[in-house]
């Protein structure tokens, strides 16, 4: 049984397409990008994945449980974690807490038990702080554990993101363009790390990126889509001489 | 052992202001300052939750006070007292110190369910339109009792005193003071442990970034859910308390001006810090008290005193700073976790 | 209050109004209703006027009107200064106090008598020159109270709520203020209108009644004429969807945000002086009530939009005396927030507020 | 920095608590000192004005004698003023400022029953003797031997309105407008309401209409009760709204007569309210225009002091005042100790059967209320309260 399945997703704003007839299976530890030009509709795709919109037709199954009708925090717990475009930290928490609060649908004891401070509170609450402070440790993160998300530079929030994101322990982590507005050296360790990620953790990556340099890099499958319509799924090398999508898409892009 | 010295000298405080109170050391005058201040660092730190944790904009605290306060006393006047309408007292007096926190818990309870009124607007509307959501429960609040024939409408409601009397006939000690000052204890320790915890921390998430919250598995409708009630809840035991100090209450007590007035202490005291909205309770509680004899000028200095104080720290006396954040030596001497 | 069928001028007017405003159907629709629940709030005895008869349903409509057209007023400048800043200046209601004072005062000075022998001018010279007086002087405090207190807060960057809570702490100064300067007697406001009541088959209207509702009509067309079709109104709106982007764009942002505070607070002067001239007892607590219904308006309309502004306000003044109308006065409170609250859990964004969405 | 100045502001909190606890007073061995607690900020300032001018004024006449003659030694008068607010957490506060800070014998005041009642709660369980000038909700002085009231209570002055009325306008309808959230206007209200329809049957008060205490605008209201078609409209409400309701129903068309309460006495009503209040009537303690006597003699030196005639709270708090002095001076001696001279005060004010105040004769039988005649007032043409007639309960 595939991870994630999406069958013919679509999803209608007024009158706009912004995804037609979307497909798409994920196994397990794969690592898959979806490229596409500017308004394409692959932010789309994973808000509708995500839980974040609710699709207009087709539906969407994660670990065999269909979404449609699940709010966003209730497709997370099925182990959907999701990176934004635009970052979006809590800028007002410490680093730490950002990654403690994300481990939220796993705190698992009610608000008597957090009143009272019953043993169940205290293992939790011991378990997502040990949760965090490994992930801090393992992201080379620990020595920022305090500061303010807004204190620290794009790389390091990038990385600070990624890190809220796994602290869901998600068998399907979605990126949103990781690299955009990274500098080369950041990249590079960009795509050390997500490497590392795919390597340590039993995770699908599944990620949106405009930089061919990392997509080629990491990713084994690709799948094009233009204007909502997916127009071409296969290996880097199958995408890369693929006419319709040099046509569609490396017409606009550096490599 | 150090750790405990904070709470160990709280009650050691507690103790020494009922003992000072009972000798008469310190007068009525000051007990009854001391226990608003009480009331009023509950109203606060309740509205804090909702106003400064969460960055709601909520104007209609006093509805919910009222509430809490009107249930709380019309359980202990059929409790305790004959009533033209509601009739003799159905217990001895001597059951009146149980019953007491009862009636409070009940006055609460009842408040945390009206929160219900905002609370389920909040799901899908923020802000402003949230902001009148609340100012309209004060009101129809405010006027249903006016409504309320059975509960003496607009002339109040009294008969609180047989309560207090009958708590006094046990022991006699000033049970309102004790009971205010642990009422406030109890509740900053409630919200403290609550914003302290992971659950509680949800709260200031969805004021940052309710989407991240929503996406990074934040149940954000529940969140608002227990915030608003929590919030109103203690708001209602504050009325509750409140009512038994005065022995009457009146509708047009819980007016906008009273929610005006928890709210200047909340963002004076800075948004999201609890050790803010207590201390700033204090201050205002003292200062209407000191600045008595200016009479009518007094409503024009305060307002002049509070718009300087939020030119020289926009973001409130404490910021969203706890004092132990501040001053880092304090943690040593307290835990709560 | 004999006869029943208005003269057919009046019931033209009428029927037009009628159909512009379907709100106060909907009591009126409710009426069986209401008689139910009478008898349990009224204790034995009925209300005698078993419905609500047509004279006196065009009487309602007329009360409702007047009493919107305030409301719409004072709401306009909730919601002008709302949709340029984000900030609801609760200060608004009091400036309005102001201007009714400064009205009073402007107007006793060319008028003469309480107490102080004035130009003695005619009532009607009087009038013509309160009225941009007024509205100078009231604008005057307005930009005061942004100059003094709401931009230094902005410049530093505080919460958009403490500039709120400033605001409050203004209006209370304001009244304080007033009640210690000038004492606890209200003021009675000089009749600078010869009152003339005409009564349609039954149905009284004052001339006042309807300059006010015809200022009220006025002001919303010129104002929705600047703000869609001026430069500067162009610039407001700019402004309320990207305070960033419109320094940039090279429009100097404080000048548009004095523009609308002296719009707003004018607005505030103009429905001070009608306010007076149609309640004439000023008392320095007079704005306070009004204030806070008038940015209830404002929000069920969807503040920022003044078109909502003008439409929360007709729609308060209907339900405030439809309820009254239709149900026991003593429920009015009850029931007219009730129903703003149903209409905001239904609309959550106002009646005119459009949703922000947001883009990830 | 920022730690600094949080430093700061807790250094000054810390001084104004010390300050705050050690506030009150010395003693002084010949001076007498009494509490007012009354109304002067919130919603209705006019009344805690007035109160203090008319003490004001008094507390100059005796001081300037020499002071209060008790036992045939003089002591000066010293009368301590605080602000409720008009909010009935800060009457407590204030009675209880006054009582323990300012050691007061006796305390003056608050007015309006909102604040009365709790703060006469307090005076009774901290046995200090308390007279309110103007509360007329029973249970301001209900069960509580401490508390007396110079102001006659809405069971006595409903009748007096609907009886008049009966008379006057020969009416067998009746109309009324009250104020909801205002506890005097509304029990007045309902009081009138049942008085009338005992008298004329049920359903004879054809409307019976409330509005809220900052409301300007009765035009709903009214028009419900014009198209009643009442023979008269009773209107229990405050000056201020009075004038704006008579206007306004002249607005609506309405040419019938009104009927008021104690409330209207003020001397702004006709400032306000102009030629339209000319010829109602309202039931209230005394008549300024044609009184005699001592009650002239106030009207006239506080018309004098601060340009205006005094209205009915004015009269009351120099009455209630006057109680209380009287009550000091008959109790003999002044003792040191503060508790036993409170004893003595309060035991003289109930000793106190027959009291003759500017606002009629007050009788006391033991329950702290004043049985005393209302007067009904016919507002003339040239806008004086012109005496109509007295009405004495039986």
């Amino acid at each position: 049984m595939p991870l994630l399945e999406a069958k013919g997703l679509t999803r209608r704003f007024g009158g706009l397409i912004a995804v037609n007839d979307f497909n798409i299976e994920l196994g397990e530890r794969e690592m898959v990008a979806l490229i596409g030009p500017n308004g394409a509709g692959k932010t789309t795709v994973f808000n509708l994945v995500s839980g974040f919109y609710q699709p207009s037709e087709g539906a969407i199954t994660i670990n065999g449980r269909d979404t449609r009708g699940m709010r966003p925090h209730q497709v997370t717990s099925l182990g959907v974690a999701r990176t934004f475009q635009g970052i979006r930290l809590w800028g007002e928490m410490t680093v730490l807490d950002n990654i403690r609060v994300s481990q939220h649908y796993r705190a698992g004891y009610s608000l008597l038990d957090c009143f009272l401070r019953t043993k169940k509170y205290m293992i939790r609450e011991k378990e997502i702080e040990r949760v965090a402070w490994e992930l801090l440790e393992a992201m080379e993160l620990k020595e920022y554990a305090l500061e303010l998300p807004r204190n620290l530079s794009y790389g390091l929030q990038r990385r600070v993101e990624i890190a809220r994101a796994m602290s869901l322990k998600p068998s399907l982590l979605l990126l949103d363009e990781p690299a955009a507005g990274l500098n080369s050296a950041d990249v590079e360790g960009l795509i050390k790390l997500v490497r590392w990620i795919h390597d340590t953790f039993p995770v699908t990556i599944w990620m949106i990126e405009h930089q061919m340099k990392v997509v080629m890099s990491l990713c084994t499958r690709i799948k094009v889509v233009d204007f909502g319509a997916t127009i071409a799924d296969g290996t880097p090398e199958e995408i890369q001489n693929n006419p319709a999508v040099i046509k569609a898409y490396l017409g606009d892009d550096t490599i | 052992m150090q750790k405990h010295t904070f709470t160990i000298s709280l009650f050691a405080g507690i103790f020494l202001l009922t003992v000072l109170a009972q000798f008469g050391v310190i007068n009525q005058y000051l007990v009854s300052v001391i226990m608003l201040m009480g009331v009023n660092i509950i109203l606060s730190t309740s509205l804090n939750l909702v106003n400064g944790y969460m960055g709601e904009f909520s104007c209609g605290h006093g509805g919910f006070m009222c509430v809490g306060a009107y249930v709380s006393s019309v359980v202990t006047v059929l409790c305790f007292s004959k009533n033209h309408i509601l009739g003799a007292p159905l217990l001895p007096p001597s059951l009146a110190l149980l019953a007491f926190p009862l009636a409070l818990a009940a006055g609460a309870a009842v408040a945390a369910v009206a929160g219900l009124v905002v609370a389920i607007p909040s799901f899908k509307t923020r802000g402003d339109y949230l902001a009148i959501i609340t100012l309209a429960a004060n009101y129809i609040v405010i006027s249903a009792i006016d409504n309320m024939e059975i509960i003496g409408g607009p002339r109040g409601f009294m008969g609180m005193n047989a309560t207090v009397n009958g708590m006094e006939g046990l022991l006699d000690i000033p049970w309102m003071l004790l009971w205010v000052l642990s009422g406030t204890v109890f509740t900053v320790w409630l919200l403290r442990r609550f914003v302290s915890s992971t659950l509680g921390k949800g709260v200031p998430a969805i004021a940052q970034d309710e989407i991240a919250a929503e996406i990074m598995s934040v149940d954000t409708n529940r969140m608002k859910l227990i915030a608003f009630m929590l919030s109103s809840g203690l708001a209602g035991l504050a009325g509750g308390l409140f009512a038994h100090i005065l022995g009457y209450v009146n509708p047009h007590s819980f007016d906008i001006m009273k929610s005006t007035e928890v709210m200047v202490m909340v963002y004076l005291g800075g948004m999201g810090s609890l050790s803010g909205a207590t201390l700033s309770a204090i201050l205002f509680t003292v200062l209407l008290e000191v600045l008595r004899p200016l009479e009518i000028w007094k409503w024009v200095v305060i307002p002049l005193l509070l718009i300087l104080l939020m030119q020289f720290r926009p973001e409130g006396i404490m910021g969203n700073k706890e004092l132990s954040d501040l001053f880092p030596k304090l943690k040593k001497y307290y835990s709560f976790k | 209050m004999a006869g029943t069928s208005g003269s057919p001028p009046a019931l033209f007017f009428f029927k037009r109004t009628t159909t512009l405003w379907p709100s106060p159907n909907r009591p009126t629709g409710h009426c069986p209703k209401g008689r139910a629940v009478q008898p349990a709030r009224q204790g034995p005895i009925a209300q005698p006027q078993g419905k609500v008869s047509p004279v006196e349903f065009f009487q309602h409509i007329l009360n409702a009107l007047q009493f919107g057209s305030f409301y719409a007023l004072i709401a306009l400048g909730y919601t002008l200064v709302y949709g340029v800043l984000r900030l609801i200046n609760f200060a608004h209601g009091d400036i309005f106090m102001v201007g009714a004072y400064i009205a009073y005062f402007v107007a006793v000075l060319l008028l003469g008598g309480e107490g102080m022998h004035g130009l003695g001018l005619s009532p009607a010279l009087t009038l013509a020159i309160t009225v941009p007086v007024t509205m100078i002087l009231t604008s005057l405090v307005g930009v005061t109270l942004e100059r003094t207190m709401y931009r230094p807060l902005r410049r530093k960057g505080a919460d958009r709520l403490y500039v709120v809570i400033t605001a409050l702490m203004a209006g209370l100064m304001l009244e304080n203020g007033n009640l210690a300067l000038l004492g606890a007697s209200r003021k009675s406001f000089p009749e600078l209108m010869e009152k003339v009541v005409w009564t349609f088959g039954g149905v009284s209207v004052t001339n006042l009644k309807v300059v006010v509702i015809v200022a009220a009509i006025v002001v919303f067309v010129l104002l929705e004429f600047i703000v869609t079709k001026t430069k500067i109104g162009m610039a407001m709106r700019g402004i309320s969807y990207d305070k960033f982007a419109i320094p940039l764009m090279g429009i100097p942002l404080d000048t548009i945000i004095v523009v609308t505070f002296i719009l707003g607070s004018s607005m505030a002067g103009l429905a001070g002086i009608l306010y007076a001239m149609s309640y004439p007892i000023l008392e320095p607590y007079m704005g306070a009530l009004i204030g806070w219904k008038a940015f209830i308006a404002a929000v069920v309309g969807g503040i920022g939009d003044i078109r909502g502004a003008i439409v929360g306000g007709f729609l308060l003044g209907f339900i405030e005396i439809g309820v009254v109308a239709v149900f026991p006065s003593t429920l009015r409170d009850l029931f007219a927030f009730s129903v703003l609250l149903g209409i905001l859990w239904l609309k959550p964004t106002g009646l005119f507020g459009v949703a922000q969405t947001t883009k990830i | 920095m920022k730690r600094m100045t949080i430093k700061v502001l807790l250094v000054v909190l810390a001084m104004a608590l010390g300050a705050f606890a050690l506030m009150g007073c010395g003693q002084d061995s010949n001076v007498i000192k009494i509490g007012f607690n009354l109304e002067l900020t919130g919603d209705i300032p006019k009344v805690g004005e007035a109160s203090k001018f008319a003490a004001e004024m008094l507390k100059e006449d005796i001081n300037s004698k020499g002071g209060l003659e008790v036992g045939g030694k003089k002591y000066k008068l010293e009368f301590v003023y605080q602000d409720n607010e008009a909010k009935a957490d800060s009457a407590v506060n204030a009675a209880l400022k006054l009582i323990t800070q300012d050691s007061v014998v006796a305390i003056v005041g608050p007015n309006s029953s909102k604040q009365a009642i709790p703060a006469g709660g307090v005076c009774n369980d901290n046995q200090t003797p308390m007279v309110s000038p103007w509360s007329t909700n029973p249970d301001t002085t209900k069960d509580r031997p401490w508390v007396f009231r110079a102001a006659f209570l809405d069971p006595f002055q409903g009748p007096v309105a609907a009886n008049f009325a009966a008379k006057q306008f020969g009416a067998k309808t009746a109309a009324v407008l009250f104020d909801i959230a205002n506890d005097y206007s509304k029990g007045l209200a309902e009081i009138f309401k049942t008085e009338w329809e005992k008298k004329a049957g049920a359903g004879t008060v054809v409307a019976f209409e409330s509005h809220g205490t900052k409301d300007q605008d009765f035009s709903a209201q009214l028009t419900k009760i014009v198209a009643a078609k009442p023979d008269f409209i009773f209107v229990p409400d405050n000056y201020n709204q009075v004038a704006l309701i008579i206007k306004q129903a002249h607005d609506l068309g309405y040419k019938g007569p009104f009927m008021g309460s104690d409330a209207w006495g003020s001397a702004e009503l006709m400032t306000l309210c102009g030629k339209d209040c000319i010829g109602q009537f309202f039931s209230t303690h005394y008549a300024a225009a044609g009184a005699q006597g001592a009650t002239k003699e106030f009207i006239d030196r506080y018309n004098t002091k601060y340009k205006y005639v005094p209205d009915d709270v004015a009269a009351l708090t120099w009455d209630a005042t006057r109680l209380v002095l009287q009550a000091i001076q008959e109790a003999g001696k002044v003792e040191k100790d503060i508790k036993a001279e409170r004893k003595l005060v309060r035991d003289a004010l109930a000793n106190i059967k027959e009291f003759a105040g500017i606002t009629g004769t007050m009788k006391f039988h033991g329950t702290g209320d004043p049985d005393k005649c209302a007067v009904v007032v016919q507002i003339s043409p040239e806008g004086k309260f012109e005496f109509k007639e007295s009405v004495c309960p039986q």
